[in-house]
């Protein structure tokens, strides 16, 4: 089968990287590769060449194509040109983009969106949001420092005294934790919130200081994901978030609610009560922000509080996180490539849930 | 009353040897770490065959013609000598784990 | 008279050799020197016993060598034989037979009366009642800790008070003996003799299996006493000060074995239905897993070769990486080979683990990764998995009705010995049971992992 | 004495800040400072205004300024207009820069050149190469680490084992200690070279690995300056650190030679053996570098591999470095400032040393 | 008989007394509480000492109740009146009495000869050689430790041979007494008695000022033999148990002082000429710098309510943050308030403290800048200096001479005491010599600072 | 020698106590803190004081005229008590900073 990989438009990540390729090739995979689609994360054609794979250009990619890759979705009009039945893997995002799943039926191609793999124990090799979250979150407190016109790190010096930076974190998913052990590993004071319950223990496993906020809703059967919580709950999280917020020299926020808006956790009120050169960097960004004044991909300054919206931080560090998302794509190949055919088994779990445009039953 | 006095007062070394026998037992054992519990237990243990002592001069002081005697006397030392025997060997079995190695460097 | 002075210095070096036996053997690094002092003074003893000059001793040496030398290889045989993990009841045994000695020569006495004071006949049935239920209580910690008698097929309802009736009736049958004096009848002599038995066996019946080696410990200070008792019977101060040695230190002895148990010598004997108690393996369904001791566990770890430790999330929630490194640290000053085993999902987020172990400062390249560990594992003596729990679940390979059936995780069953330190049997974040923690290989240590290898280390500093 | 303080033109630090104000003026000072000066280091005018400082405009400034202070030196046309006699504080670099004394002397200004304070322990509370060069190491680490395509940390996750970053650091002066410190903090592994026999303890100090090359010349005299090396030992030096550098991720220099070119210890030729994506940054590059490469305040790539050369990274973290700078001020003019008055003591071995347009016995 | 039973009884209870005192005194714990057994064993033994049945005495309490209470009068206001400091040439003192003691008795038994068998003669002889010995040894003991002689204006040349020669002297007279036997000529008896106090002089002369808590004890367990070998005299258990009880146990406790000071006794007492040896003081020019152990250190720390520890580039050198947390957690854990003076330019680069100490996970709270530092310190108990020098130099701050005259540093010596561990008395990186280390209130601790550090841990483990 | 085998085998008791005290006396102080060594010592010394037993039956003993004597004893009694009562108070004053503090929380 050819295994189409696409350079990205806007990302300077790559979806499969050298190393894995022969790992691919043994489940029976042809690798079609686009000329130029590692130079940005530095990995050079003459590398993919050397594993096995075919560079091509890619209207040539889009005709041959039997499984086409990629991190970003291909435009529509892309997708367009490619067979019919055509396996394309990427994160689609159904819960963001609802009409995604029925423009793929019509184009009559069958979609893998990495991102609906479960967050089950089994699948988490294949988990990209985990391994880019991670990334985000240690990226996150690399471009807060960078930004930040203060140390991180406590200094009794010669030229005066200065007191550990206090970060914030809001959200401890994956990319939350990461983002609080990167701000104690620089010397920072963290302080953290969630509204999972386990999420406490997690914080403390970091050895932050949780911050506890009474009555959040939790959901057991939204698989460890956040669930919308009551007005009056957002009320007294807001509240307690703005006290600290006021104290506190960098805010990272990762609070991601499934399907829908981002929850708001910083409003505009709290960012003018912050320390002017405070730093916000918002990671959910790209379903709204946690931060009221938060734009998407853009670092802006409000009243001296730099917000950083960058939703795509992994692209930040491309060489590694196209490592780690070339690894998921391997390991999640493995499920549905027995025998060197692909066996799109609906039984199976993992399959079942990435497998978007298979009709489910309700 | 008296006679417990009349031995007291004659046998005072005794005493103070039983007392300070004790003593010495409570202290020798009083800080003996946890992992040796079972090897000292052990050890002990082969040291209460001393019995067999008794057993010894039971027969050594038994008329060579009284065979109930001899033959329990016999049973005594046999008794006594697997208690010894038994006792030290299985010790020193426990205990070979502990052979000091060598550290690194 | 130069004779008796040899004789009474060798009976002098012999208790010195107990003493300072035991001395030694109190510290490990002396202890097995201890053991063999004790035996050289054991030695002495018997060969002054020998030849000592006795008026008008028959000395019947024939019966003796013969007595001796079947014992010695009896006793000798066995204690060579028997397999590591037996030597507990083996003790017990041997123990029982010191206390067999002492019956005999009790009865020996009273049957022959040579010595027919008033203050010999009630030591030498002191010596017959103590050295009774030593022997008899012995043989059953043997049958229970050997696993030939279920503590629930012994045990009959209100056993104490059974137990308290029994004993009240022997002591009362031995004061009447004392009272018939010189004159005592045999068949109440005999009576005694049995009810003292019965007593031993009844005494031991409703302890629980798992509190055996302190029963073992009380009834080796019993048979400590009744040779002390036949001591006085035979004028011997050997015998004496070796008999009250062992008593007191295995009184002692007991009180620590309790102590370290975190119970009293009284709840051990009387509500003490080990088989059941805190010190029970715990389960689900009928499944059983074995726990270890803190001590048990130090001394493994201390006298093994290598040795591996697989952090999980629970290292984290305890904050235990410091003193994992401690131990860490005691270990490989002994010379212990230590790695860890970094699984790639141990933890609640990528690098979960790194994190932590470079806060304590372990490095680098004694982390191994999945594949790494896994090469390594078969030729590891002993693994710590120190609160994880999915990344060590042997279902992943074995039953594919598994929710992780096909993850890749540590094959920590392959090592010699696995130790797994948490808190309770309850699952991890998979929410699916562990068949390793019932693996024959596999022993728990329950407890805060910080607190667990907190108490690790002091053990390894004792060492 | 008005103690004039001028806005940046090229830097976003400012000399003074409003909280050591109250102390200078207790010195006898009053403080004059040009409007919107600390504004890009977050001090608003109206905090100056607080605490008693008057807001002027530049020409005000020039026209009234008995003392003039400012980071970098004043343009040569506006010292023109100040009054004769005026104090002119700032880092004029003699060594670099050999006309200044002349040129200033020609001005008819007495000059404070705080570069020139000694690095004795009396004086390390007004030493701004310190305070600012420590800032400068944190910063290289940083912008190492956001321009790495790479983590630095170790991470065995499950979509693979990434080991971590290697990080040289070639000079463990104040900058490279910093840079050594908070490399580690991040979990990368940290070697580092020195040319003075003291820096190996230093290093060590630390917990990096130090690397040896044998024959360096020290001299005792050069008051715990580097000095200039053999051809031989350079040699020799860049064959080791060409060694090291192929293995790293990346390089932090800060090897310089008091009053010389920075020496080069990453020629071209190492650069070119180094990995893609692989990150140098150069904090000797105002003297040239000491990477063949750098470009003064400029981030190039060469065949993959990032050259940061930036020489004024104090300058990205305005807030606490301008704290730290203004400290250092009111330490130096304490020292000069007797009962309020100036007190150009030439005994004193710090004025005599810093005072450069004075004329010192040869 | 009920009389001397009980007698008897209370000689045994004192006996026991004695030793389970002794027990109680080796742990902090229960010291205080050992000292009281101990002394009311001592309370019971002269009771019963004075209502003894004895044939045909004279009692005389009148002399025995008017010593009594002398004594006690003298004993208990010196030992109530005595410095903390000058304990120790108080204890030599009192122990000197004791030998003293036992010279009179066996003076008296000797020129009364009550008793004038072999046997007895030999006892009161060696009575009187080990109490004589013990007497004025002690008696010199005090005076070097009091500061009232000089070692080297007593010590003469080939001291030992001297001493050598002495010793075989008085042995030889003592074995000319000895065959005079009952006969014995009183001069000769006065030469011996005269000798032994001369040796006991001139056997401590040549010992340095910081031996003598070694030679005291030393001579307290001669002072114990000498009463062991009076109750032989008087056949009296108890004084032979205590006497020989105190002398094996000063013995034993003579050893582990040289352990604990590394080096033997033979060292001590023949080659060592403690005022210059390795325990000695160190110090450039004049002025001496006092050297602390790492146990008066510990328990100094453990005691007191305030610590600050202050951080230096020596803690860097020696990577000692670690272990300096430990000490840290060890001390919070006895209630003592820890804290942590960063003065600003401690260490080689800005911050570098704080890098460490974060490392070590020390909480911000704990770090205090230099005012608040100095702010605490006059309400400090003890400032732990770890490796820094030039940031707690007073000169700083009284010597316009100094180059570092101006800069404000820690006034660490305004605390009640300080110590200072490093490694020599090297200087810092000014390369200024430090005054502080010769204030009065300041000890120096020696060696790497992570070992001193690690040792103070084990210590304050056994406390 | 012949006089040391007869010593020895009338004494035994005693030679047992003796040895068993000395291993007492060993036992008891070889584990002991480097801390208490000062305050062990003193309290060793105190015991030591044990002498003045003798000196009171020697007063007891003494006829009541025989002045030498009696002052000689009553000297020891003083010597023996002064070493006893200050001993035990100047150990006591040693240990009192050993009074154990309250721990936090
Ligand atoms: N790595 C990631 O990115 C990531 C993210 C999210 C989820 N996960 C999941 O998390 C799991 C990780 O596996 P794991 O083996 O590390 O952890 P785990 O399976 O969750 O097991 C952790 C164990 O630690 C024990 N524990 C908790 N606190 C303890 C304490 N204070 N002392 C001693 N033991 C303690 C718990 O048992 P007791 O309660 O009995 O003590 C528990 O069984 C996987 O299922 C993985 O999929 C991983
Ligand atoms: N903070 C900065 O930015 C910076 C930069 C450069 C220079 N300085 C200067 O450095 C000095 C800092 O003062 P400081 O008090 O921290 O240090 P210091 O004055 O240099 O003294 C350090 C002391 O630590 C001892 N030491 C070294 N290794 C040791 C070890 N392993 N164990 C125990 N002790 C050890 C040394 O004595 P032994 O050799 O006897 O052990 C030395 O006296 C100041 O003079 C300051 O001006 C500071
Ligand atoms: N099984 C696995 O191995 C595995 C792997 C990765 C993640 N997970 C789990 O998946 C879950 C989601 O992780 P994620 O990082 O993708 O989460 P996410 O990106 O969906 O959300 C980030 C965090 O924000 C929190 N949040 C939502 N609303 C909030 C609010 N109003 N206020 C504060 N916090 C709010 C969520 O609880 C979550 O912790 C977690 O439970 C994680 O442990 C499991
Ligand atoms: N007294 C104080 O309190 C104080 C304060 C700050 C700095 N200092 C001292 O001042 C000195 C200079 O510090 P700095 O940071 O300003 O130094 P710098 O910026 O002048 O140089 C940085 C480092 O580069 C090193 N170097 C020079 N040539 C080299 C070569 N060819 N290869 C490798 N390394 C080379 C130097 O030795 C120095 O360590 C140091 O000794 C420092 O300890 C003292």
């Amino acid at each position: 089968m050819k295994f189409a990989v696409f350079k990205e438009e806007i990302d300077r990540r790559v979806a499969v990287v050298p190393s894995t390729i022969p790992k691919l090739k043994d489940l029976g995979l042809e690798i079609l590769i686009e000329a130029g689609a590692g130079q940005e994360a530095l990995y050079s054609d003459a590398e993919y060449e050397e594993k096995g794979a075919q560079v091509k250009s890619r209207s040539e990619l889009l005709k041959e194509a039997e499984i086409a890759v990629s991190i970003h979705p291909l435009a529509e009009a892309e997708m367009k040109s490619l067979a019919k039945d055509t396996l394309v893997i990427s994160q689609f995002q159904p819960f963001a983009d609802a009409d995604i799943t029925g423009k793929l039926k019509e184009l009559g191609l069958r979609a893998f969106s990495l991102d609906m793999i479960p967050r089950t124990t089994l699948a988490q090799s294949m988990d990209v949001l985990s391994s880019m979250a991670s990334i985000a979150g240690y990226k996150a407190i690399l471009e807060a420092a960078s930004l930040l016109p203060r140390y991180f790190p406590m200094m009794i010096t010669a030229a005066g005294s200065i007191k550990p930076s206090k970060v914030l974190v809001l959200g401890a998913g994956v990319a939350g934790l990461q983002a609080i052990a990167t701000a104690r590993r620089l010397g920072a004071q963290v302080e953290a919130f969630d509204t999972r319950s386990a999420a406490k223990e997690e914080v403390l496993s970091l050895g932050a200081k949780f911050v506890e906020v009474e009555g959040a809703v939790e959901d057991k059967g939204a698989g460890g994901y956040g669930v919308q919580q009551s007005e009056e709950f957002i009320k007294r999280q807001r509240a307690e978030v703005q006290a600290r917020a006021m104290k506190s020299d960098v805010i990272v926020t990762t609070a991601q609610v499934r399907g829908r808006k981002a929850p708001i956790l910083v409003p505009k009120e709290t960012v003018e009560k912050m320390k002017p050169g405070s730093v916000i960097v918002d990671l959910a960004s790209s379903t709204g922000g946690n931060c009221e004044l938060t734009e998407d991909l853009k670092v802006i300054q409000h009243n001296g509080v730099y917000i950083q919206g960058n939703s795509s931080l992994a692209s930040l560090m491309p060489q590694d996180a196209s490592f780690l998302y070339s690894n998921n794509l391997l390991n999640f190949a493995k499920v549905w490539m027995k025998e060197n055919q692909l066996n799109l088994d609906m039984e199976n779990e993992i399959i079942a849930s990435a497998l978007i445009t298979a009709d489910k039953p309700a | 009353m008296d006679t417990i006095y009349q031995f007291f007062n004659e046998n005072l070394l005794l005493i103070y040897l039983l007392i300070f026998t004790i003593i010495l037992g409570f202290e020798v054992i009083s800080k003996v770490p946890t992992v040796l519990h079972t090897p000292l237990m052990s050890g002990a243990n082969a040291i209460s065959g001393v019995v067999i002592i008794g057993a010894i001069l039971l027969i050594r002081q038994a008329e060579p013609d009284d065979y109930l005697t001899l033959s329990l006397g016999f049973l005594g030392v046999v008794l006594g000598m697997v208690n010894v025997a038994g006792g030290f060997a299985v010790t020193d079995r426990m205990l070979e784990m502990f052979k000091k190695k060598k550290a690194k460097k | 008279m130069a004779i008796d002075f040899f004789i009474n210095l060798a009976y002098l070096l012999g208790a010195v050799g107990f003493v300072w036996g035991l001395r030694l053997l109190s510290s490990p690094d002396t202890a097995r020197r201890g053991n063999i002092y004790a035996g050289v003074g054991m030695g002495l003893a018997i060969i002054a016993a020998l030849v000592a000059p006795l008026e008008g001793a028959n000395n019947n040496y024939g019966w003796i060598i013969g007595g001796i030398a079947v014992g010695a290889v009896a006793g000798g045989i066995s204690a060579r034989r028997i397999q590591m993990t037996a030597m507990p009841q083996m003790v017990s045994i041997f123990n029982g037979l010191g206390g067999a000695c002492a019956v005999v020569l009790a009865m020996v006495e009273l049957v022959n009366m040579s010595n027919p004071t008033a203050g010999g006949i009630g030591i030498a049935l002191l010596t017959l009642l103590i050295g009774g239920v030593a022997f008899t209580g012995s043989l059953l910690a043997f049958a229970k800790l050997q696993g030939l008698v279920w503590d629930s097929t012994i045990t009959l309802p209100k056993h104490n008070i059974i137990n308290m009736v029994l004993l009240v009736g022997t002591l009362v049958v031995g004061v009447l003996l004392y009272l018939q004096g010189a004159e005592m009848s045999l068949g109440l002599l005999l009576t005694f003799l049995g009810l003292t038995l019965v007593y031993g066996f009844s005494f031991v019946a409703p302890i629980g299996g798992a509190d055996m080696p302190v029963v073992i410990s009380l009834l080796n200070s019993f048979t400590g006493l009744s040779a002390a008792a036949a001591g006085l019977i035979y004028g011997n101060q050997l015998m004496l000060v070796g008999g009250i040695l062992v008593g007191a230190s295995g009184t002692i002895l007991t009180v620590l074995m309790c102590e370290a148990m975190n119970r009293s010598l009284l709840n051990v004997l009387v509500g003490g239905f080990g088989g059941g108690g805190s010190s029970a393996a715990k389960g689900t369904g009928d499944q059983v897993a074995k726990e270890v001791t803190i001590n048990d566990a130090a001394i493994q770890l201390y006298y093994s070769q290598s040795v591996m430790i697989v952090p999980g999330y629970g290292l984290a929630v305890a904050q235990a990486q410091k003193v994992c490194k401690e131990v860490d640290d005691l270990l490989e000053a002994n010379g212990v080979d230590v790695k860890y085993a970094i699984h790639p999902v141990a933890g609640r987020m990528p690098g979960h683990m790194n994190v932590l172990l470079a806060e304590a400062d372990v490095p680098y390249p004694k982390l191994l990764d999945l594949d790494d560990a896994n090469d390594a594992l078969p030729n590891t003596d002993i693994v710590v998995v120190v609160g994880a729990n999915d990344v060590v679940n042997p279902s992943a390979l074995d039953d594919p009705g598994s929710p992780i059936y096909g993850m890749p995780v540590l094959n920590v069953w392959e090592a010699k010995h696995v130790i797994v330190l948490k808190r309770s049997m309850s699952p991890g974040y998979a929410g699916i049971q562990n068949p390793l923690f019932f693996h024959d290989k596999n022993r728990m240590l329950f407890g805060d992992a910080k607190d667990s290898l907190g108490k690790v280390v002091s053990e390894l500093k004792n060492l």
